[in-house]
């Protein structure tokens, strides 16, 4: 399986996300540059973290008219997994690939440590290495992480069983302590909390690894599956 | 060339965290009879002459400086006339 | 907006206008003399821009020379960008700290941000990738809200340019005394990592060389920035306003991605970041330190306002742009590199023979000085020195000795002040973990960076308790010093090497020159003792605000080498049960 | 009761790396007519009676809600009438 690390100007996760990949997970990753158009031969998106163009206006606002990003809604399309972390997880908001919005943090600063995670669907592609209610330390790093939607899609998101990571303490004032959330067909995750900072237990946390293991493992057995 | 004026603010809904605390900072220096704060955006623009011009505005605010789903916007069209 | 009309060279000279620039009638003279004729306004400039001791260290010179600079593993000391030291493999460390105390009074955020961001330049200049940032506070009682304002902010603007660029921010300290209640202090410290031969130099080789500009265009910011970091705060401070620069890290991101880039072409000659004293300090210290000149086209530098006039655009400290040496004919590979980051660049001029720094402007010469006059033959001072009278009270003191009657009371009063007290508060708000190599995150004696694809991780640390230096500044010095390589140690790491900030008051003053004369002594003899060289510093004087100085702080950056992941050590108690020593007197 | 709107911006020679961003995204976007971006603030307060609230909102704005250091603001005082 191979992943492409989509780096945008101002991505500053993306030497991150590959190293976890490719050291942690030892699987194939890639970076593909913001102005590239295809992303063809990859099996996996990875929207990584940073301030993509210095955030400025809006995080994420500017990145999501990247060329690359029509690449990305293809392959979503497609119901290959896309995870957008942090930025990310930003960028895929406003490119209306996931639904809601990103406030400032309720605290107003920036707030960088690890955070408990509570996963509150382990049915998914991304999540089948957890159990149902597993607390998870995997680190936060983000001063707009304050999630954001309308009660119907809050209900939509609930009843679909589309938010798939909580916060156990509310640190940024996010409704209902929404961390991550899945889009309706469950090969798009978006994040706030970084699980490629916690791939190693010499950096703290290993809680992570099993989200990358489980994209692999999807893969494999869809592969398989259909071939 | 026009100036046009963009006012972004989020939506009467929505909580503004940042709102929030300008208030209760007001409130601590006694500015009590402050009931509210909202803070939204202020973009001025300089414009070349171009056809339609509102409806490039209006595209340029659905798409790019405002965000629909928590944000309202509203702008103002002035013509610059050379001096 | 522009200057009406600049003065002529004449009422530069009878109206004294150099004073104002921060030159003194001698200085002025001496810059006469070296020209032969009246400085014009443009070059007056020059002269009071490059001899500030932001700049010159006209009067910190004599006592920096005091410093062990040398080791086995220095592979550069004191003089370019930031120092360097070997750690084998053919890697290296490079570090270096510096301060942005003034602009940080005058606008605590983006001071604070710029300080980041000029310290980040320093390093990755040097060809090195940025791996961690640390930081010195000092700041009033937090019982003033102008302080709680200051201390929010700066943290903030620290904050913001750091977790933007991605480069994590490690470790640091804050000291809260009334000492700095009207003038703070903000050190910043950058420590990057580079292979040997991508070790680059700010030098301006080769007659006949490009002399490029990269990044941000020139604006009117920050012009007199050194000139004001070299002078006393006063009421009238706020009038100086229009020198704060604002910085944007997102520029900065691409800029050193593109500069890591560039330093990988054989067409680059030399590079030097355009800090304080913008294009007047990059230009004339790279041809200084290659026995070069240059000629620079003004007309061709990329501007972000109209009409600015060449004083303006020598002066200007607009943030995020580097001066580069490319080799003739190679112009066109560096442009694509740097057009590829989607930054600016520009052919502003070329390296010459005859040691001088001249500037064109709309076809005429509007500067023509010899560029080691600026750089390397600035006046040096040896200033008066006097015991002042509070330390010879202090020695006819008795020692006192503190009686605690309930301990536990006693350490929790210790523990509740601002100093002492847990600083997550701070350190919450800067991304710490970024670019996933930091084992020990803040909260501990150092921090620890480990280094991909080796064994082997840094440690890294800043002190100074400067009411020790303010006490007996000789035996201060030597504890900050000490502090930092017990941090260090505790951490299961080696000291390599230490970079230096000293903050003080006036040195007119005698009884301030001697608190720096006392401590630099303390401070070498330390350094010979542990055998940590000092391969860099910043010198950062007339902290002072209404003729009152700050204590003598030297904020020491030091940084250690850990063998093997598995020798790290932290702080914390383990587990019940433990045996606690303690070590030493 | 008072809404009063606030318009903080920045100094004309300060740079706005923000309005720069944005500029560059919308020529992208094929928005070649835009000139220049300066991005600010925009708050809006609901104040209560009170005397010499011009006086009052003035000092908010020095001392809090703009920097003036390297913003300049201005505001509007609109006083409302209720329904
Ligand atoms: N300004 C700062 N920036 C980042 N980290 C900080 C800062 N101030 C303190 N810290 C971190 O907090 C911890 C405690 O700091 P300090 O109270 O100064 O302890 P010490 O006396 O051991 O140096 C250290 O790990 C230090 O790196």
């Amino acid at each position: 399986m191979k992943f492409a690390v989509i780096v945008f100007p101002g991505s500053n996760c993306d030497a991150d996300m590959y190293h976890a990949i490719s050291d942690a997970l030892g699987a194939e990753a890639e970076y593909v540059w913001h102005h590239a158009t295809s992303l063809q031969g990859f099996d996996g998106i990875l929207l990584p973290g940073g301030f993509s163009h210095g955030d400025y206006l809006r995080s994420g606002a500017i990145a999501r008219f990247a060329p690359i990003m029509k690449a990305v809604i293809e392959a979503a399309k497609e119901g290959k997994p896309v995870l957008g972390v942090c930025n990310g997880f930003q960028i895929l908001l406003e490119a209306g690939l996931l639904p809601g919005a990103m406030k400032r943090n309720e605290g107003l600063k920036f707030i960088c440590r690890p955070a408990v995670l509570t996963v509150e669907n382990e049915k998914t592609m991304f999540t089948a290495g957890y159990e149902k209610g597993q607390e998870i330390t995997i680190p936060v790093a983000h001063g707009e992480g304050n999630y954001e939607c309308d009660d119907a899609t809050f209900n939509e998101l609930e009843k679909n069983g589309q938010i798939i990571f909580r916060y156990k303490d509310n640190i940024n004032g996010s409704r209902h302590q929404i961390a991550g959330i899945m889009n309706e067909a469950g090969n798009v995750l978006g994040m706030m909390p970084h699980p490629e900072r916690a791939v190693e237990a010499l950096l703290g946390s290993d809680d992570g690894l099993a989200l990358f293991q489980s994209i692999v493992r999807n893969w494999r057995e869809t592969h398989v599956a259909t071939t | 060339m026009y100036k046009v004026k963009v006012y972004v603010t989020l939506r009467e809904s929505v909580l503004d965290p940042q709102g929030v605390a300008v208030k209760s900072a007001l409130h601590t220096m006694d500015y009590k009879e402050v009931e509210d704060v909202r803070i939204g955006k202020y973009l001025e623009l300089a414009v070349n002459e171009t056809e339609n011009i509102e409806a490039r505005i209006e595209e340029m605010c659905e798409k790019l400086l405002a965000n629909t789903v928590i944000e309202d916007y509203r702008y103002e069209i002035e013509e610059v006339v050379p001096s | 907006m522009s200057l009406l009309l600049e003065p002529t060279a004449e009422s530069v000279k009878e109206e004294k206008l150099y004073l104002e620039m921060g030159l003194t009638d001698a200085e002025f003279e001496l810059a006469e003399s070296i020209l032969g004729r009246t400085p014009n306004y443009t070059e007056t400039g020059l002269f009071s821009v490059m001899w500030s001791e932001h700049c010159s260290y006209k009067n910190s010179k004599v006592l920096l020379r005091k410093f062990p600079t040398e080791g086995e593993k220095v592979l550069q000391g004191p003089g370019e960008g930031a120092g360097i030291i070997d750690i084998g493999d053919s890697q290296a460390v490079v570090f270096k700290i510096e301060s942005h105390n003034h602009p940080s009074a005058i606008e605590p955020y983006q001071g604070a941000a710029t300080g980041v961001g000029g310290i980040l330049r320093d390093v990755f200049s040097m060809g090195a990738r940025p791996i961690s940032l640390l930081n010195s506070l000092r700041f009033g009682e937090l019982t003033s809200p102008k302080v709680r304002y200051l201390f929010e902010e700066v943290v903030a603007g620290i904050a913001g340019y750091g977790n933007c660029i991605g480069v994590p921010t490690v470790g640091g300290e804050v000291q809260f005394d009334p000492c700095y209640e009207g003038n703070p202090l903000v050190n910043a410290m950058c420590v990057g990592l580079i292979d040997h031969k991508d070790i680059q130099k700010g030098q301006a080789k080769g007659v006949g060389n490009t002399v490029m500009y990269v990044g941000a265009s020139t604006g009117r910011d920050g012009i007199h920035g050194a000139t004001f970091a070299s002078e006393e705060l006063s009421e009238d401070s706020d009038e100086k306003r229009p020198a704060v620069q604002v910085g944007d890290p997102f520029m900065e991101k691409l800029l050193l991605e593109a500069c890591l880039e560039l330093i990988q072409s054989d067409a680059l000659v030399g590079i030097q970041d355009m800090g304080a004293a913008g294009l007047t300090s990059s230009s004339a210290e790279m041809a200084s330190k290659a026995g070069s000149g240059i000629e620079m086209n003004l007309d061709l530098i990329p501007q972000r306002e109209k009409g600015m006039t060449p004083y303006e655009m020598m002066l200007s400290e607009s943030q995020e742009r580097m001066l580069i040496v490319v080799k003739k004919g190679r112009e066109q590979e560096i442009k694509e590199i740097v057009d590829r980051w989607g930054l600016l660049s520009a052919e502003v001029g070329v390296v010459t023979d005859d040691k001088r720094l001249r500037l064109l402007h709309n076809g005429d010469i509007v500067a023509d000085v010899p560029v080691d006059a600026l750089a390397e033959e600035a006046p040096v001072y040896h200033k008066p020195s006097k015991v002042p009278a509070y330390y010879e009270e202090f020695q006819k003191q008795e020692a006192w000795t503190p009686e605690i009657d309930d301990p536990k009371e006693t350490l929790i009063q210790l523990l509740a002040q601002p100093t002492i007290a847990s600083k997550e508060w701070v350190y919450d708000q800067y991304d710490h973990m970024v670019q996933t190599n930091t084992v020990v995150t803040p909260g501990s004696d150092a921090a620890v960076v480990r280094i991909r694809g080796t064994r082997k991780a840094l440690a890294m640390t800043t002190d100074c308790n400067s009411r020790y230096l303010y006490l007996d500044p000789e035996v201060g010095g030597q504890i900050a010093i000490a502090e930092a390589a017990r941090n260090i140690v505790c951490s299961g790491a080696t000291p390599l090497g230490l970079t230096d900030g000293l903050n003080y008051g006036s040195p007119d003053k005698p009884e301030i020159f001697w608190q720096l004369e006392k401590s630099t002594d303390g401070m070498s003899e330390a350094c010979r003792i542990l055998e940590t060289p000092v391969i860099g510093g910043n010198v950062s004087l007339y902290n002072e605000t209404n003729g009152v100085a700050v204590y003598p702080t030297p904020v020491i950056g030091m940084v250690g080498l850990i063998e093997d992941v598995d020798h790290i050590t932290t702080q914390t108690f383990k587990e019940a049960g433990d045996f606690i020593y303690l070590i030493g007197d």
